[in-house]
């Protein structure tokens, strides 16, 4: 049984069949990797999970509880948080303040008319921030406005706003799209880091086969709505039907 | 059944004003992504522009007429136009009567010279500011505008007639059996609204001009990449918007007397407009004049004001509303056009 | 002090010594002399002044924070009065009760207008609010009349049937509104030489209320809701998936701004207890907001600074009229002061539309950050001059 | 130029203290050493003229800006007196009030009561104004007028037409030499009666505010009294411009008059679109369609241009009339401006000199001693033939005037004809009258 259990989960847009049956099980304190070719289906599936859209059919269990009907934050509230493909972080604000936000929705909850006293008292919520800040080796940032970070630190601050709100399952989409080779390797180095230390399951979807053989322990391929297969990664390498269908001569 | 298709009637003729305001707001923020708070003033400008030539073409000498007496008591001066004078009488009155089409000609130019000169002057730096600048810098515009209008025109209404071939009333139900007689001069508007939207939307159809501006409406940077210079077909944009308001405003004198403030007294509606038509939509903008026209006729019949009493007070804002919740992005907006 | 960091308390302590000592420095000319025109020491406006600083201090909390722009918060102003000047005619001329009730059927006006239109942002939710505060107006002016006495405004009258107080006052007058006893008109004068100085008792309870709804307004700009409510402008999407509603957090600053709304309208019947229709009209909403945009929104001083500089306008360029002029430029030769007269005059008296139109178009061409840029530009540049080899002390100002 | 000093507390306090540098205070609450609000104790009085000078009536307010400049030239013994020297009571003397040079402020209503009374507010706090007068709107004059009863001043109504001024909203310190809804609908009764028979109906289109609606409930009694049978009575929004789908409806209703009760802006649209819709070539019943506006002025009828020609209404007063008052002041006004004065310009005219008059006579600037002058107060000479200021409810009682668009006008203001002066008995009614029921004057106020 796995921490997200999906389920004969398919969704048609018009005469669309975007999702056909997809069924998938991420084990807890796993990296499972979601690759597929372009139009495979891979972010309408990962929009089902985080609350965006909500399938036609099937089931998504996380933990034991539906997600399905959730709004996106209920659902984020339930242990889930995501990485988007261009970083989402609030440009307006500075570093350390896009850090206390997340920190405050972990204390205070989706919502909370906290209107008196001011941010420098909460002492405890600044401390985890700042802590947070010096683990994403972001601290001298602190003051900046995070619109003026570079992307690849603007992806760094987006990972650490999700991990500082202790979720039980991570979910990247492409977080590599558009990077440097650097900024590339740099980004894996820091999920890696986290797989190790953290108790964290991480669902990944990725375009980059070097991300996703650097970091997964269990690979699904998607193509044109459905799941090709599901295995190890050194076993999605020999798969002839997987070269086939989307690694073709790449691999 | 004479009153509700007389209402019909009302509903696009007033219809078509909001149409036509809103169509150019549509294009200008279509285009320019600026919200122009001038818009209205714009309109009115129009409208000046008739009352302007009306002015001119009665541009007079005096002649002392012993006979008659002033209201001090002297000897009246009889006013004779030179326009009159010139061309006898009769052809001299004729052109003096048609005073409001012959400001079409004239207008045209105008409002397009100075359509450019505010984009130009003063738009073009607030392409990139946000809406609530774009909104105090137009809104300071159009109080410009209406006080300059206002020091040399006065507060007060000024007649400005319809031609007198234009200004009977024509029976348009004779055509079928009925008998619902409607102002000649109200449904001239009608038409002229409906053949200058139709125009507007041909040349953004099918001229390559037009497809450039519709590309670049739908998405700027790309647009610009291709090396076209989408600036100044958008310049030329805010000439044709300013011109189809000015226009609106020229046609708009006979059916009420033109005063400085009606820019702003159309402004909130055209908004209202624009917004349930979708923004960004032109053919929302004016399907929403039309709607908005004819619910507003209909909401001021006797029969459904003695049921909701005041109701033709605030239909508009009760019909906008319900559909701004009914239809998140208006009858025909797109995704993602000023939501934030 | 105050739960306020330095630069806070600093700022605080220096808009109360503005707002108490307004007396004076609103009317630095002597009473006799030319400029005493330009005086605007006198009780109606500066009651004014911080009326609508309180009103605008409020639709910043909205605007300013949550960047979704109301343009029917006159509305709230106008319920806010109407509800005042009821409690007048119904329950007591003390002040306090109509405030309440003010602040009371707004917060619940705003509640109403503001789920409803919440639903929607960006322009919709702009054009939802206008088409609410007009609704309200337009029937405000002829199908409620009985409720708000329509064109006319709400007014006190003879024969109200107030229930804690009299009706009519012994010399056969109505009652006059008071803070348990203090009348809200008695006003104290001060002669110094040439100048007066008026100290009036409704213009200290306005102040005072206004001190105290700005710390409020600081405090919530520094609080852990206030950073959420910029999160909602910056960034809505990256807030739903950080597990944050962001619907109450907009809904609340709606209310809360919509409460400060009514809270000014509050005031403005107890200074003076007439409610009229026009105060809930777009235009009035359209005020607020450029006073907001024009001081500079998202900053705590710029509304209060924009509502004075376009009250300034209406009630002193008004009433500059020719004569004035002509005695202004009296030293002149006949001929050249006739011609100064004439540039000038159209733009004051009738004419004070088209300063304050020219006035916004340049404070928004040049100060993109409002009134407080400027403020800040001639501060920097202060600062430049005084040290002019520390260059490097340019330290970057968020906001305030 | 004048070198004037428009400030209070100027001509208070600089004689006794200027220069001694004391701060000195006084308390201005009820037990104040002062008799009255802004008592004059200098060698100057200040009147605070408040008119629109912004929006729609802002023509309206320049007018009754001119008159006012050319009364105060009069008062201080400049210019040619005007009706000073034709007006019945011989009090003035040229020289201000009282021997006080006379001063003015001027303001914005805007025509907004919010507005209007903060400008009154500043005239009587900052500029000390013992007297405020002026407006173009019975709302901006119901506001002020109270604000002025509070305050302690007297209130000098300007045009305002509304029965609420002087019925349920009427206030001691305040007087209205103004006509009303009821006396045109009064006066234009029995014109309408001989024009167009006492076999009528009537359809009624109403501005939807207090004004509109106390003129519609006028006129309506009014010729309903002829035997005249009203079809409809429809209200239209204050904010409307286009009027059409209002006026389409009256084309088939059976109608066969049409009453505009709307003023301003709303009447010139109301009218040109009537006429647009073909209403003054119909004939329903076998009688001429035909439009009645109850209140007319000549500004508005400029507005609204040849469509004017022919409709009957009522009007305060206008230049043509021949009187030796109304000749009086056309002439001083006309050469000074070089143009005929309006129907305001004529109100504020005479309420400045009735005011004048009224502290001459009572020998004090003190509101109630004013108020006891001009209540009962009977004059003439002010154009309006004999009136009567009414004690009971501070309305100017006085000859009426029905008018007719002008066929052939030979100039821009020579648009309306006096067709009848309606005498002051038949428009005058009993103090009590049900249309004006609901208010009581109260006592006057001084202020201070």
């Amino acid at each position: 049984m796995g921490i997200l259990e999906v389920k004969n989960v398919g969704k048609r847009f018009g005469g669309l069949q975007a999702l056909g049956d997809v069924n998938l099980s991420v084990k807890e304190n796993t990296v499972h990797a979601i690759i597929g070719p372009n139009g495979a289906g891979k972010s309408t599936l990962l929009n089902c999970l985080v609350g965006k859209l909500i399938p036609d059919t099937g089931s998504v269990m996380f933990d034991g509880q539906s997600v399905l009907g959730r709004k996106p934050y209920e659902i984020n509230q339930m242990g889930i948080s995501r990485v988007f493909q261009t970083p989402e972080i609030f440009g307006d604000l500075t570093v350390l303040e896009n850090m206390l936000i997340p920190c405050f929705a972990k204390r205070d909850g989706a919502f909370s008319l906290n209107a008196i006293t001011s941010v420098p008292s909460e002492t405890d919520v600044l401390e985890k921030a700042e802590k947070m800040l010096v683990e994403m080796n972001m601290a001298d940032k602190r003051h900046m406005h995070s619109a003026s970070l570079s992307r690849g630190d603007k992806r760094r601050l987006e990972i650490g706003m999700c991990l500082s709100q202790e979720p039980r399952l991570l979910l990247l989409d492409e977080p590599t799209a558009g990077m440097a080779r650097a900024d590339t390797n740099n980004t894996i180095d820091l999920l890696k880091e986290i797989k190790e230390q953290r108790d964290i399951t991480i669902a990944i979807i990725e375009h980059d086969m070097h991300v996703v053989f650097s970091l997964a322990d269990r690979i699904t391929v998607l193509a044109q709505g459905t799941p090709l297969v599901e295995d190890d990664p050194q076993n999605i390498r020999g798969n002839p039907k997987v070269r086939e269908a989307y690694l073709g001569e790449s691999a | 059944m004479d009153a509700i298709l007389l209402q019909i009637l009302n509903g696009l003729d007033k219809g078509s004003a909001y149409a036509l305001i809103a169509l150019g707001l549509t294009l200008i923020f279509g285009t320019l992504g600026v919200v122009n708070f001038a818009h209205g003033a714009l309109f009115m400008i129009g409208a000046f522009c008739a009352v302007t030539v009306q002015r001119i073409l009665n541009l007079s000498y005096e002649v002392v007429d012993e006979t008659q007496k002033d209201f001090l008591g002297n000897a009246l001066k009889v006013k004779t136009s030179y326009v009159e004078s010139w061309f006898g009488p009769e052809m001299g009155g004729a052109i003096i009567d048609w005073a409001v089409p012959i400001a079409i000609i004239f207008a045209i130019p105008i409002m397009i010279f100075i359509g450019f000169v505010m984009e130009r002057g003063l738009i073009k730096h607030f392409y990139k500011r946000e809406h609530a600048d774009q909104i105090l810098v137009t809104f300071g515009l159009a109080i410009v505008l209406q006080e300059v209008i206002k020091y040399f025109y006065g507060a007060n209404p000024i007649q400005t007639a319809s031609p007198e071939a234009l200004s009977g009333v024509a029976n348009v139900g004779a055509l079928f059996g009925m008998d619902i007689v409607y102002p000649v001069w109200r449904i001239v508007y009608f038409f002229f609204s409906v053949v200058i939207i139709g125009g507007i939307f041909s040349f953004l159809q099918f001229t390559t001009f037009g497809m450039v501006v519709r590309a670049g409406m739908a998405d700027r940077e790309t647009v610009g990449l291709l090396g076209i210079n989408i600036d100044r077909r958008f310049t030329i944009m805010f000439g044709i918007a300013a011109a189809v308001a000015g226009l609106a405003g020229v046609m708009y004198t006979p059916i009420n007397s033109p005063n400085y403030h009606m820019g702003m007294d159309f402004l909130v509606l055209s908004f209202v407009v624009v917004v349930v038509g979708g923004m960004g939509s032109l053919p929302g903008a004016v399907l929403a004049g039309f709607m908005l026209g004819i619910l507003e006729a209909f909401a001021s019949m006797n029969e459904i004001k003695s049921i909701l009493p005041g109701i033709d007070q605030i239909i508009i804002y009760v019909v906008a509303i319900i559909i701004l919740l009914t239809r998140p992005r208006g009858l025909m907006g797109r995704k993602g056009v000023m939501e934030e | 002090m105050f739960g306020l960091d330095k630069k806070d308390t600093r700022m605080l302590l220096v808009v109360a010594v503005l707002t108490l000592c307004a007396p004076f420095i609103l009317n630095p000319f002597p009473t006799d002399s030319a400029m005493a025109q330009f005086n605007a020491g006198y009780p109606d406006l500066m009651q004014r002044f911080v009326i609508f600083g309180i009103f605008a201090i409020g639709f910043n909390i909205l605007f300013g924070l949550t960047g979704y722009l109301s343009f029917g918060h006159a509305a709230f102003l106008g319920v806010g009065s109407y509800s005042a000047v009821w409690m007048f005619k119904l329950l007591s001329m003390n002040v306090v009760p109509a405030i309440l009730l003010a602040v009371v059927i707004s917060g619940l006006f705003a509640l109403l207008i503001g789920f409803v239109s919440l639903r929607r942002s960006g322009i919709y939710f702009s054009i939802l609010t206008l088409a609410f505060a007009q609704m309200s107006f337009n029937l405000a002016y002829s199908v409620l009349t009985p409720i708000t006495n329509g064109e006319t405004g709400l007014q006190l009258t003879l024969d109200d049937p107030r229930v804690l107080g009299v009706s009519a006052t012994a010399d056969g007058s109505i009652p006059v509104t008071s803070l348990f006893g203090l009348e809200m008109r008695s006003t104290f004068e001060m002669v110094v030489g040439p100048w007066a100085f008026q100290f009036n008792a409704g213009y200290y309870l306005c102040a005072l209320v206004l001190l105290a709804v700005f710390y409020l307004s600081i405090r919530i700009f520094r609080s852990p809701f206030g950073m959420m409510l910029r999160a909602v402008k910056s960034n809505q999407q990256r807030m739903n998936y950080t597990g944050l509603n962001t619907k109450p957090y907009t809904l609340a600053a709606f209310v809360i701004s919509g409460m400060y709304a009514g809270l000014a309208g509050g005031l403005m019947a107890s200074m003076d207890p007439l409610a009229g229709a026009e105060r809930m009209q777009w235009t009035a909403s359209g005020e607020v907001v450029l006073m907001t945009i024009l001081g500079g929104a998202g900053t705590l001083i710029g509304p209060v600074l924009g509502a004075g500089f376009i009250k300034y306008f209406e009630n002193i360029f008004s009433k500059i009229n020719d004569t004035v002029l002509h005695n202004w430029f009296a030293f002149m030769p006949d001929g050249l002061e006739d011609f100064v007269v004439f540039i000038v005059h159209p733009f004051i008296g009738k004419g004070w539309h088209l300063t304050l139109g020219i006035m916004f178009m340049l404070v928004v061409v040049f100060l993109p950050g409002g009134l407080v840029e400027g403020g800040q530009r001639i501060a920097k540049w202060v600062k430049g001059r005084k040290n002019k080899d520390d260059s490097t002390s340019a330290t970057k100002n968020p906001a305030e | 130029m004048s070198k004037s000093d428009f400030s209070r507390r100027g001509v208070l306090k600089t004689g006794a203290l200027a220069g001694t540098g004391l701060a000195l205070p006084t308390i201005f609450t009820a037990s104040s050493a002062a008799a009255f609000t802004n008592d004059p104790t200098g060698s100057s009085v200040t009147l605070g003229f408040n008119v629109p000078q912004t929006g729609p009536y802002a023509d309206e307010g320049a007018d009754e800006l001119r008159a006012y400049r050319l009364a105060v030239e009069h008062l201080n013994g400049a210019g040619d007196g005007g009706m000073m020297n034709t007006f019945s009571s011989k009090e003035l003397q040229g020289n201000g009030i009282l021997g006080k040079e006379v001063k003015f402020v001027t303001g914005d209503t805007q025509t907004k009561s919010d507005a209007a009374r903060a400008s009154a507010k500043s005239m009587i706090e900052k500029d000390g104004a013992v007297m405020i007068t002026g407006g173009s709107s019975s709302g901006v004059a119901i506001a002020v007028q109270g604000l002025c009863q509070e305050a302690g001043v007297i209130f000098m109504a300007g045009l305002t037409h509304s029965n609420d001024t002087t019925g349920k909203d009427k206030k001691a310190n305040g007087f209205r030499h103004f006509f009303n809804g009821y006396m045109s609908a009064a006066a234009l009764a029995p014109v309408l009666k001989n024009l167009y028979g006492t076999d009528r109906n009537a359809y009624h289109l109403t501005a939807d505010y207090t004004w509109g609606w106390t003129q519609e409930e006028s006129i309506a009694a009014a010729t309903e009294a002829l035997g005249w049978n009203t079809v409809e009575k429809v209200r239209t929004p204050l904010a409307a411009t286009d009027f059409s789908s209002y006026i389409a409806p009256v084309l088939n209703s059976g109608a066969d008059v049409l009453v505009l009760n709307h003023y301003g802006g709303n009447m010139v649209n109301s009218l040109t679109n009537a006429v647009q819709f073909g209403l003054r070539e119909k004939v329903v019943n076998g009688k001429n369609f035909e439009i009645v506006v109850p209140l007319y002025s000549r500004l508005m009828a400029k507005g609204a241009g040849a469509n004017v020609k022919g409709i009957h209404g009522s009007t305060n007063w206008h230049w043509s009339l021949q009187d030796e008052g109304s000749q009086a002041f056309v002439r001083s006004f006309g050469t000074k401006y070089g143009f005929p004065p309006s129907q305001a310009a004529h109100t504020v005219y005479c309420q400045t000199m009735l005011y004048a008059d009224a502290v001459s006579r009572a020998g004090s600037f003190n509101p109630c001693a004013v108020a006891e002058a001009l209540e009962g107060f009977e004059f003439d000479g002010l154009g309006n033939g004999k009136t009567l200021y009414r004690a009971e409810d501070h309305q100017c009682f006085k000859d009426v005037l029905v008018v007719r668009g002008k066929e052939n006008p030979t100039s821009d203001f020579d648009l309306l004809e006096v067709v009848e002066v309606t005498p002051a008995a038949q428009v005058t009614y009993p103090a009590d009258h049900p249309m004006f029921a609901g208010g009581a004057l109260g006592s006057c106020n001084p202020g201070a």
